[in-house]
């Protein structure tokens, strides 16, 4: 499947609305684990990037350049954590995709990944530390893998979503190690990472508009 | 909670626009941007510009640390949030002077990022040194052998005032840079958490603490600590903290040190005071003399209640730092 | 409510325990009186001795203020108690240079009789000559023909500066009274409460609000004020505070004040700044001067959430005294 | 009836019970109207008396020199507003009794007028101004009016106890125009003045140790 400018725009639109859905839900994972923000931050940052959207990037056809100025208003909006993380997987993923107006599915492969890298770099987090790149990393290790096989991006990212729902959920059984979290020790145990979980609704939210566009 | 805002998602905006109205004489913006501060008085040139920084709520930390004496600029970021790199960068550009930048925060993953962010885009854009130390007096946040995980709590009032002297005193970056990892060296602090704040935008407690139990261990974000327990008179909570910090810090009977007792926010100044009282006392147990001491509210957490024990060890040139005078807003020492 | 103390009776004593140990080089008893503070600096030899007090529970007011160019002894009450006439007469002794002794305090009851009986002790005892003024800047405490019933709130803060300023300058006690009265009647203020306090023995909140209620013109004791409502937001609150204070004072465009917006003891300095952005607003549209801001906790009621607005009109001469340095050990200026 | 230094200190033994009793009370009041303090005020003061009670006066004989060390002692521990009322009514009583190790009716009778009249000096309220002197000053007239008729102080006191009582009660419907209270206006209607409470029960507190005494 192809995408273009119009359908990427659309995917950053909703997820303006799921965050402002799930806004309380992150912060109160984050206040369990971390300074209670999370939820709020997301909120602030998209709200900046539905600004752009409404306006600077109304009729912006390049996917590269609408991702750029996604990472860069969030960045500017939020600082953070999650502001560099994501910036800088945004950033990475329109690197890969560089004047492009269309996303065939080798692109959209290829943009997911560079995300992913991009917040492996700037975190330098791992699998276990408890961190979004618990969600990221599988996810991206099966997007890559299921690809290579099939060709077919939607159907790879279908069981990316759902490596990413399950590393999400792994980070309950985790010690903190990266964060805010990492002093919690023991306490940190039952509950899910809010960043691992904003990071899987990210994820989610782009499988959803893509089905929304197939009319599934 | 209830709060004296307007619309939640403008309070640190409206805050600011506040200050600088407050104290012109003091603090001027980079531009319109409200969230880059920076000193309205003259700085000498060839003076190592001081950044201090990180998220807001944390008032008068650490946009009232801006003058003479302390800190050149502030970046700020939204509540108990790093500032992104735009800010940091414009002030950097401001106010340098030709000899280089610090930059001085919490050691916090998220200021990790953005203040490392912004010092690369000062390297890459200006051709700005930039130098950078991180603050983690915080004994409770990671073991021994891991210092370099500990997080930057009350404490990094002593390591921002002892670089921004070094800075006014015209010393080199290399120096004040030495300087500033000397005083983080020779700091530790602990604190403990009577009641949580809420951030404007969620209303909602940043922790739960039952009416009679106390947080040990508490961070300035109302990150958990080592442990929740009753609540127990004064004097035995400053025991434990105190044990922690002076296990911790390699210090001996006669050398001296800075105190500072730092409410959290909601804290009174009586309760502050009668925490020193144990303090001081301890410390005369061993032999340790206090050399100056500091009481109040130096890095809040919004409403939090509860406070902090911060102890810096003082050689001679440590002590040159921490007399040195300093005039910012919210923070006069003659 | 929680609290960092030991026996809720020693409290007081207890702070002030802690608060000379910690500023030993601002801060001595008059002998073994814990209740009698006096600089430790070196007062001139006729200069007209300065006292403020009232009440513990409102630090950094009073004993915080002890100073150069501030008072030079503070008596210390029981919480939200006039001291008793024993040190307010055992300071008068000490401090008076020959030059007279000045005494302020807020217009209450308690303080009335207790510092009126150490008057006339010091007259009877030790032939020294003393003066009192009494703050009186609560607006909504009595209406403006039964002045002398106002209470003294916040603004006291200015008066009590203006007439340290006065003594530090070698001025006569006549002069130094003068000023004083003038700085008592150029000055204004009105408060909002938005949560009580509690007395350590008690436990009891000292006043009763619902979730979403404040109370218009609260007392710095937590004496109900003009009536509670929903809360609001700052700027419609600032507004009708300010309606309030400009309604009382004589002002007019091209004239300056000072600022000061002092918190009660437990609100953000976050929310100070939004206040005070506010009160900058209507004073700005109306042409007045904002001249000097003071944007803090000046004088708290434990740990009372809500603030105060205070105004100061400004001649020359009373410029020349809120520009005056103060050195103590809660409240520099430059 | 006469009474002596023992039974003096017994009286003031006993407020100093029936304070711990009731300050909770008392500062109950005091939120409503005040800054909430009288009762832990009453506490301290006669704490810091019952030191004296227990040590100094032991054996003290001089009922003078007795109220003179209360008056004082309750002074120096609590100023605030009823520190310099009730030191000066016992001060005032204390003259009027100088040197006497026994009390006599008319001894008791000029004592307790004194002591009203030293709080009426000292404070400058009226009855009618939601304070003490609203229990205070009916008790005396009281007391006066029926000490002239029989001679008898007890009774009399205890018809003065009663109308310090229907005082203190009458307080309830008085708008307050002294001390903290004198400025809410409208809202301090329904509650009884912290201090007309205290004043009753320092009287009736008398009242019930020359009960004892006498065996009732
Ligand atoms: N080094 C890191 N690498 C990857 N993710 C990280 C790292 N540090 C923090 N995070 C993620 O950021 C989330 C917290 O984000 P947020 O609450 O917005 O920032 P902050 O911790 O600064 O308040 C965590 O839940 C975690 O998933
Ligand atoms: N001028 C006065 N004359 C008589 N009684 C007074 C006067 N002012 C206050 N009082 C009494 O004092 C009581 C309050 O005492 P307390 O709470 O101990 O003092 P404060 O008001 O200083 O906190 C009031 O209830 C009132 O009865
Ligand atoms: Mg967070
Ligand atoms: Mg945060
Ligand atoms: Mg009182
Ligand atoms: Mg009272």
């Amino acid at each position: 499947m192809n995408i273009d400018s119009r359908n990427l725009i659309n995917y950053f639109q909703q997820v303006v609305e799921m965050i402002e859905k799930e806004k309380d839900h992150l912060s109160e994972l984050d206040r369990k684990l971390g300074d209670g923000d999370h939820g709020v931050t997301m909120s602030i940052g998209f709200q900046a990037v539905k600004d752009k959207l409404d306006h600077e990037l109304l009729d912006e056809e390049d996917c590269s350049k609408i991702c750029i100025v996604v990472a860069r208003t969030f960045l500017s909006a939020v600082g953070s954590s999650v502001g560099p993380l994501y910036a800088t997987g945004f950033l990475k993923g329109a690197k890969v995709i560089k004047n492009k107006r269309t996303l065939d599915d080798e692109s959209l492969t290829k943009f997911w990944l560079a995300f992913v890298d991009g917040v492996k770099e700037r975190g330098m987090a791992k699998v276990g530390d408890k961190t979004m790149v618990d969600t990221l990393e599988p996810a991206a290790n099966i997007l890559k893998e299921e690809f290579e096989k099939t060709g077919n991006f939607i159907e790879a990212f279908q069981y990316a979503v759902d490596a990413g729902r399950m590393g999400m959920e792994s980070t309950q059984e985790l010690l903190s190690r990266k964060g805010r979290s990492s002093r919690l020790g023991q306490r940190s145990l039952g509950v899910i990472d809010p960043g691992a979980a904003s990071a899987y609704l990210l994820l989610n939210t782009f499988l959803t508009s893509l089905n929304s566009k197939r009319g599934i | 909670m209830k709060k004296l805002v307007n619309n939640p998602i403008k309070a640190v905006d409206e805050m600011i626009e506040g200050y600088v109205k407050a104290y012109p004489n003091y603090i001027k913006t980079v531009g319109e941007n409200l969230r880059a501060l920076v000193t309205a008085k003259e700085t000498k040139e060839n003076k190592v510009g001081v950044i201090i920084g990180g998220g807001a709520g944390h008032e008068p930390g650490f946009m009232g640390y801006i003058g003479t004496g302390f800190a050149d600029g502030v970046p700020v970021g939204n509540i108990f949030a790093s500032p992104p790199p735009d800010p940091i960068l414009d002030i950097t550009k401001e106010i340098d002077k030709g000899a280089g930048v610090i930059y001085l925060y919490g050691n916090y993953q998220g200021d990790i990022m953005n203040f490392g962010m912004a010092a690369d885009l000062a390297d890459l854009e200006a051709d700005i040194r930039v130098e950078t130390v991180r603050v983690t007096d915080d004994v409770v946040s990671a073991p021994k052998d891991r210092l370099e995980e500990r997080r930057g709590i009350a404490g990094s009032f002593f390591v921002y005032k002892a670089a921004g002297a070094a800075a006014d005193l015209g010393y080199s970056l290399d120096h004040v840079v030495r300087i500033a990892n000397k005083a983080n060296d020779s700091t530790r602090s602990m604190g403990v958490g009577l009641s949580p704040c809420s951030l404007p935008q969620t209303g909602e407690p940043s922790f739960e603490l039952a009416d009679h139990e106390m947080e040990i261990g508490l961070g300035v974000h109302g990150e958990p600590g080592l442990y929740k327990g009753e609540i127990r008179p004064a004097e035995s909570i400053v025991n434990e903290l105190m044990e922690h910090i002076l296990a911790d810090m390699p210090i001996s009977r006669g050398e001296k040190v800075a105190v500072l007792v730092n409410g959290l926010g909601s804290t009174p100044q009586m309760e502050l005071y009668i925490m020193f009282r144990s303090v001081a006392k301890i410390l005369e147990d061993q032999g340790i003399i206090i050399y100056r001491s500091y009481v109040g509210n130096y890095l809040t957490s919004l409403e939090m209640g509860g406070c902090s024990v911060s102890l810096m060890k003082l050689d001679d040139e440590l002590t040159t730092m921490i007399d040195h005078p300093a005039d910012c807003a919210m923070f006069v020492q003659k």
